[in-house]
């Protein structure tokens, strides 16, 4: 079972995105469920999200307390919560920064990090600092753990419609290619 | 048996100018001699005028005291009928009549009486002033009187009880394709819901609770309507239910424009579990929780005008009325039913409680007369497209003082109090007079 | 008991109102009755065998005016309706008021719960020498009508005795088909009792004058005989009058004779207490065949009027079923109306003033308008008027209410008829 | 929202629009709706879906949830399918009309997207407001998974429509982790739940009609009439309805299972029991975390089993006192609680089916979840080697799990 955990402040599809990301998971025959943190849904404030994947069917419904990754769509929470609570060694850590991997902070026990600058990007598309699909896109492009033609079905699949789509299909793609990965598992086998 | 229509006499309003013996005059004899006419106003000697004309009575003197039959009592309009083939010109039948009724017409060498005109009088088109009127009330109540009466015989109401009256009425006027809900109070409590799994009625008809009753009827007529049946859907609701612990469920079928006549039977109280306040009972009045003793003296705050919050809400059709104003209770009836056609009918209907208002059965009508002609309550009908009006308006309002000393609820109030009571009618008339001359 | 008796108790038929009668007063009772009481079995016996109508209608029958067959009061399906058993044609002959059992001309026997006496008056035939020799009419019933009728054409002087309200009309009926009439009245005036001398001159006057009627007023009739043109009356202090037809109008009398042995008290009429109950239990009697008190001073009179019987038929009706809204009767005032030769003439009250009375009277003989009024203690004692138009039922009400006039003595002086309304309006409306 | 596309036969969703979705297969005629936390977005779907006519349905947008039931009291009395959805206060104000539609026996489907009940405040999840009106005549289903829910959902219209049942049920499912939990929901094909439903039949028995007008609800007489015979009557009719739920629950889920190849355990589910010689047992959400804990237990050797209750009312005593008879001791957690005894309401429900038989499990109440909180699996296992240790019958306290800060 692979869990992990979304870091984002409301307003920026958090919650959002995880769902897409089981409706991937699942779209690919394997089991996803995704459960959102629970807070006031306030405007700003940090959220998170969960998703499971597996390949046998997932039944407990909990939060995460042992991520295997980190996905964080908000380049400032890290600064508000500890976003690496429970992180379990040797995990990943997809996060939305305009930072350059030696200027970020990363526990030892992330050794996989793929990084994405996407406020300009979304700032680009949406005129809005929306990140979500974006780094959706980083994700799959990091861990490779669900194809981007899957991320893609699930966003024609969803809500979005038309231009909105449009635009989401577009951040989901430049979030996958402007994603930069970088492996320290050798690091920590050392 | 019939109930006929008759022609009502003012006297407050006649300036004795004699008009309507001129058109009586012209449309009986083709003369314009006020003397001729089958109507005559004079004065009375006391500084106002009385008038001479057949009242068509009920058991009329004249008709017997005429040996030649030629004097009968139409059953089916009520009219006292002369019949010049038969009159022997013996004068007798005006020594039956009290009234002058029927008299002799010395240049047509017979008695005359008024016939009222075959149901148009002349006398009243022509009176200016409303000092005659022509009641059409028995119309209406031979209407409805050859429908169903659609509750069972003896319900087991209080003696002289408005609401029985109300209720049966009202019910077979809007007919036997109807959902009726009988919210806890009056109505259920005298049997017509039924009793120990019994029926009340002839129609469906269900005891909501106090708080629900809009709210389940809404849930019916949507289905009605959803099913393609024309099902009316009635509330008969106490002024408690609707205004206290009702008023939410009320508020959001009103708002949301619910298919339903909502009539509420105002007795200002919650008077079937034993006369305690509703914010419907006016100010000073004696109920079982705002009761008179050292420290106070009935109840202290002025009633809820509902039916003016109603019309805050837009409603299709809202209207207050009066069981001693019938005929304008049955336009009133009439037009909310049509009303809730279209979206949600409100009629607040003041209705005095012999029980717990304390006077005599006998006294029913003539208190609810009472409380319209001192302006205590208003009658007024509204319309989104045509704003509110006023249709019974009372410029000269009767001194309530009247009003109040009829009703034993009121029997300890202070001259303060009374003050008061004047007051708030003056402030009550004047702000639905404000709502009157707002433009729709 | 023997056996054969107690079967025919059994079988007798039983009604819980009896009427006998089947006039005015007997109607009127009817009606009340069933106001009242709709279920109680109820029985009307009168004695014509017809439907009921009215004496006052008989003399416009006589003239024509009334189609013979639309002068009646009721017809059987009003009987139907009110569930009233009318069995005409019969009069009662006996009352045994202990069993409560009428017993019928034809010999029936009906068990009442109550009774009702309106079996009316009938005419008085003066006790003349000879009169039982002459053929003469009388009119109290239709066929007196129709027979009096059928003479009209032929009639070429008629001889009308007594000058009451059957005798004026019967006069004018006469005169207008082209006879002769000769009235012979025994009273100094025409219309005793009803109206004053000088009223009465007025309208005898219009007889003369349009009617060409001879009347002979403080007129005694000493014998009778039929002679080759006729009857011929002799006349005291005068000479004979002879005539081709000879109507009796000399007033009726209460039908009592069948009450003999009934123990029900008799003076001239029946009399009853203001209940128009009897001094039997469980009988009443009203109209025409009563004597009850009068409104003036509470002596027991007749009333033989029309609005009198219908007034005293509803009182013994409530009564008897028990109407509880019952005022008792408030006394006998004489009332009519007479129209005759196109004039009108209206008399309510006692014509008779009491001492002390204020009697103001104008009188036109010209144009042939009278009016009296009688005052006692400012209050109206009797109205009385020719060609001048009254509300005769005001007055009426205006006598029996004891109304105070003083307020608007003047008004009502002058104009009786809009006064009359003001207080009507007033008072009772 | 749903991301994936119901012609596939599957998408994923979360448990709100799971029911709502039912709600659109069950061709209900009527929804009346009010939002409430964590309530909401479930209405939000049904106006949607009545909005994009993918359910064809009268919406009534009510002032309060006393009306919303109250609609739908009137709407089944006048022959309607109905639906809706509360939570905690949204409960509590409904509880006067509520209280009313067992003694009516209109066959109402309403959820409850459990909530903690107030004071002190709380907007999250907990069984607090469905264990509130346990004991008023409505029938209630607790759902495990989002699945769960929406199968549920469709089958609790043939348990409240059934003739011998005509009563209203409660689909719960936990506020939070079954409203906004997301996983894979297979969707039925609409001819299925048609077949499966049949036509609403829901007023042949009381109807507000005037093609057959009748007096819905009379008064009954007092002491001394005929009053308080026919009140029992009714009340006895009720209680007979509530039993014949358990097999109508048992029926409707073996025939889904038959159209669905999905079975779901209709009263309870045994799970690892069969050689189990302590057990744990469970409501709601909390089974997969606990069947997971169970598992981990079992690979440590542990002999633990697990009962999960599904049908909470009517209660399924004999099941439960089956499952549970002679495989030692038990402990019960609860996400609410029973304020006769401080402790969980099902434990003193499974406790009263135990009773009388000899010899006593020992056993232990736990009290878990309150307000959103989570039961982990961790949670769990220790839950278990409490279980493990108990060894006398009789009284202890209750564990409040979560009690730390």
């Amino acid at each position: 079972m692979y869990e992990m955990r979304l870091h984002g402040r409301g307003g920026q599809g958090t919650v959002l995105a995880a769902t897409i990301l089981a409706a991937a998971i699942v779209a690919e025959e394997k089991f996803a469920v995704a459960i959102p943190s629970f807070g006031f849904e306030r405007r700003g404030a940090p959220v998170a999200a969960y998703v499971r994947m597996d390949t046998r069917e997932i039944r407990r419904m909990t939060n995460i307390y042992r991520p295997d990754c980190i996905c964080c769509i908000d380049p400032t929470v890290s600064g508000s919560i500890d976003i690496f609570d429970g992180i379990r060694p040797g995990s990943t850590l997809v996060q939305a920064t305009g930072k350059t991997i030696d200027e970020l902070r990363r526990p030892q026990t992330v050794t996989t990090v793929g990084l994405c600058d996407a406020v300009p990007i979304a700032l680009a598309l949406f005129g809005r600092a929306i990140t979500n699909t974006i780094m959706l896109g980083a994700f799959a492009r990091t861990t490779g753990l669900v194809a981007l033609g899957s991320l893609e079905r699930a966003l024609e699949e969803s809500e979005f419609r038309d231009a909105g789509l449009e635009q989401n299909m577009r951040a989901l793609r430049r979030g996958y290619e402007e994603t930069v990965v970088h492996d320290f598992s050798s690091e920590a086998a050392a | 048996m019939a109930a006929y229509n008759t022609i009502a006499f003012h006297a407050d309003r006649c300036d004795g100018c004699g008009d309507c013996m001129t058109a009586c005059a012209r449309a009986k004899t083709a003369s314009d001699s006020p003397r001729r006419a089958r109507l005559q106003v004079l004065a009375d000697g006391a500084g106002s005028f009385g008038l001479a004309m057949c009242r068509q009575c009920a058991d009329p003197e004249c008709v017997p005291n005429c040996p030649a039959a030629a004097l009968r009592k139409n059953t089916e309009t009520g009219i006292i009928e002369w019949d010049q083939a038969k009159c022997v010109n013996c004068l007798l039948c005006t020594v039956g009549c009290s009234y002058a009724g029927i008299v002799l017409d010395e240049v047509a060498g017979h008695v005359v009486k008024c016939d009222q005109c075959g149901g148009d009088p002349a006398c009243v088109r022509t009176c200016g002033n409303g000092a005659l009127e022509y009641l059409s009330t028995a119309r209406i109540y031979n209407e409805v009187g050859a429908l169903e009466d659609l509750f069972v015989p003896g319900l087991a109401g209080c003696q002289g009880c408005n609401t029985e009256l109300l209720m049966r009425h009202t019910l077979r006027r809007v007919g036997p394709d109807t959902v009726l809900a009988a919210p806890p109070g009056c109505v259920p409590g005298m049997g017509a819901v039924g009793y120990n799994g019994m029926t009340g009625t002839k129609v469906p008809v269900f005891h909501p609770l106090l708080t629900n009753t809009a709210a389940m009827l809404a849930g019916v007529k949507r289905v009605y309507k959803r099913k393609g049946r024309e099902v009316t859907a009635l509330a008969l609701a106490g002024d408690g239910g609707a205004a206290d612990v009702g008023f939410q469920s009320l508020s959001g079928a009103a708002e949301r424009g619910e298919e339903m006549l909502f009539l509420v039977i105002d007795n200002e109280g919650y008077m079937n579990t034993g006369m305690q306040r509703s914010s419907c009972t006016p100010y000073g009045a004696w109920t079982t929780t705002t009761p008179v003793g050292r420290e106070s003296l009935g109840k202290s705050q002025d009633a809820k005008n509902l039916p003016l919050l109603m019309v805050g809400h837009r409603c299709a059709y809202v209207a207050t009325a009066s069981t001693a104003f019938m005929t304008d209770f049955y336009a009133k009836l009439d037009n909310a039913l049509q009303a809730s056609k279209r979206g949600f009918a409100y009629l607040h209907v003041y209705s005095p409680c012999t029980t717990g208002w304390r006077f005599p059965p006998r006294k029913n009508i003539e208190v609810a007369r009472k409380a319209v002609e001192s302006n205590f309550v208003v009658l007024w009908e509204y319309t989104p497209e045509a704003g509110l009006k006023l249709t019974h308006p009372v410029d000269d309002p009767a001194p309530v003082k009247e009003y109040l000393e009829a009703l034993g609820k009121y029997r300890h109030l202070t001259s303060e109090q009374i003050a008061h009571i004047e007051h708030h009618i003056v402030a009550n008339v004047a702000a639905v007079k404000q709502q009157a001359s707002a433009q729709p | 008991m023997l056996k054969s008796e107690i079967t025919q108790i059994m079988v007798m038929e039983r009604t819980d109102y009896l009427i006998a009668g089947a006039s005015h007063a007997a109607l009127a009772a009817m009606h009340a009755i069933r106001l009242v009481d709709a279920d109680g079995s109820l029985t009307v016996v009168g004695r014509d065998r017809k439907l009921p109508y009215s004496p006052t209608a008989l003399p416009y029958v006589v003239s024509g005016r009334s189609d013979s067959n639309l002068v009646f009061l009721r017809d059987d399906a009003y009987f139907a309706l009110a569930r009233t058993s009318y069995r005409c044609g019969h009069a009662l002959v006996r009352v045994e008021p202990a069993n409560r059992i009428a017993e019928l001309d034809d010999g029936s026997r009906l068990q009442f719960g109550k009774l009702l006496l309106a079996t009316g008056a009938r005419p008085v035939i003066p006790s003349i020498p000879g009169f039982e020799a002459v053929p003469y009419h009388v009119l109290r019933t239709l066929d007196d009508a129709l027979r009096l009728r059928a003479e009209l054409p032929r009639t070429r002087h008629a001889i009308v005795l007594g000058a009451g309200l059957i005798g004026m009309h019967a006069a004018e009926n006469l005169s207008k088909s082209g006879a002769r009439v000769t009235i012979i009245e025994l009273q100094g005036q025409v219309l005793p009792g009803y109206f004053d001398a000088e009223a009465a001159a007025i309208i005898a006057g219009a007889f003369e004058r349009d009617g060409h009627v001879t009347i002979h007023t403080d007129t005694r009739v000493i014998a009778a005989e039929a002679g080759p043109q006729g009857v011929v009356l002799r006349l005291q202090g005068g000479p004979p009058v002879t005539g081709d037809l000879l109507l009796v109008g000399a007033g009726v009398a209460p039908v009592v004779d069948f009450l003999s042995g009934s123990g029900i008290r008799c003076d001239r009429g029946i009399l009853v207490d203001a209940s128009m109950r009897t001094s039997v239990e469980g009988i009443w009697a009203a109209g025409d065949v009563a004597q009850a008190a009068s409104f003036y001073d509470a002596r027991p009179v007749l009333n033989g009027i029309l609005p009198n019987a219908v007034e005293q038929g509803r009182i013994a009706g409530m009564d008897m079923a028990g109407d509880r809204t019952l005022q008792g009767y408030r006394g006998a005032v004489p009332l009519n109306t007479y129209s005759y030769f196109g004039r009108h003439a209206v008399s309510v009250g006692s014509a008779t003033a009491p001492p002390g009375a204020e009697i103001i009277v104008r009188s036109d003989a010209d144009a042939e308008r009278y009016l009296k009024i009688i005052l006692d203690e400012g209050r109206l004692h009797g109205i009385f008027a020719i060609n001048t138009p009254l509300d005769a039922g005001v007055m009426w009400q205006l006598v029996r209410r004891r109304t105070d006039l003083t307020p608007l003595r003047d008004r009502f002086l002058a104009q009786p008829r809009e006064a009359g309304r003001a207080l009507m309006s007033r008072l009772w409306r | 929202m749903s991301a994936a596309a119901p012609e596939r036969g599957f998408l994923v969703c979360d448990g709100n629009e799971a029911a709502a979705l039912a709600v659109a297969l069950a061709r209900v005629d009527m929804v009346a709706v009010y939002p409430i936390t964590p309530q909401s977005s479930l209405v939000e779907y049904l106006a949607k879906f009545v909005a994009d006519g993918r359910l064809q349905a009268e919406l009534v947008d009510a002032e309060g949830e006393h009306s919303v039931l109250s609609v739908l009291q009137g709407a089944a009395l006048a022959g309607a399918r109905t639906f809706t959805a509360t939570s905690g206060p949204g409960l509590a104000f409904m509880f006067e009309p509520y209280l009313r539609t067992p003694g009516m026996r209109l066959p109402i489907v309403m959820s409850i997207v459990t909530r903690d009940t107030l004071t002190p405040q709380s907007v999250w999840g907990g069984h607090q407001d469905a264990m509130s009106v346990r004991e008023t005549g409505w029938v209630q289903m607790y759902c495990e998974t989002v699945q769960e829910v929406l199968d549920t959902v469709i089958m609790a219209y043939r348990v409240a429509e059934r003739h011998d049942v005509m009563l209203p049920v409660n689909v719960c499912h936990d506020g939070n982790y079954l409203s906004y939990g997301t996983a894979r929901v297979e969707l039925p094909d609409q001819d299925v739940v048609d077949t499966f439903l049949g036509a609403p039949d829901v007023n042949w028995h009381a109807a507000l009609d005037p093609e057959r007008p009748m007096a819905v609800d009379p008064l009954t007489g007092g002491a001394g009439g005929a009053g308080p015979a026919l009140f029992v009557r009714y009340r006895r009719g009720q209680c007979a309805g509530m039993r014949h739920a358990l097999d109508a629950i048992r029926e409707a889920h073996e025939e889904w299972g038959r159209l669905t190849g999905r079975y779901h355990a209709p009263l309870i589910e045994r799970y690892r029991m069969d050689d189990a010689e302590y057990s744990i047992v469970t409501l709601g959400s909390m089974t997969g975390a606990a069947k997971d804990a169970v598992d981990g237990a079992r690979e440590r050797g542990r002999r633990v089993g697990l009962v999960k209750v599904k049908t909470f009312r009517p209660f399924p005593a004999v099941a439960v006192a089956e499952a549970l008879r002679g495989h030692g001791a038990f402990g019960v957690v609860d996400r609410s609680v029973d304020f006769a005894w401080s402790c969980g309401p099902l434990y003193r429900e499974v406790l009263t089916a135990l009773h009388g038989i000899t010899p006593a499990a020992p056993s232990q109440s736990f009290i878990g979840g309150l307000s959103g909180a989570d039961l982990t699996v961790e949670q769990f296992e220790s839950v278990i080697e409490t279980v493990r240790h108990l060894r006398d019958p009789g009284p202890r306290d209750t564990v409040w799990l979560n009690a730390q800060e």
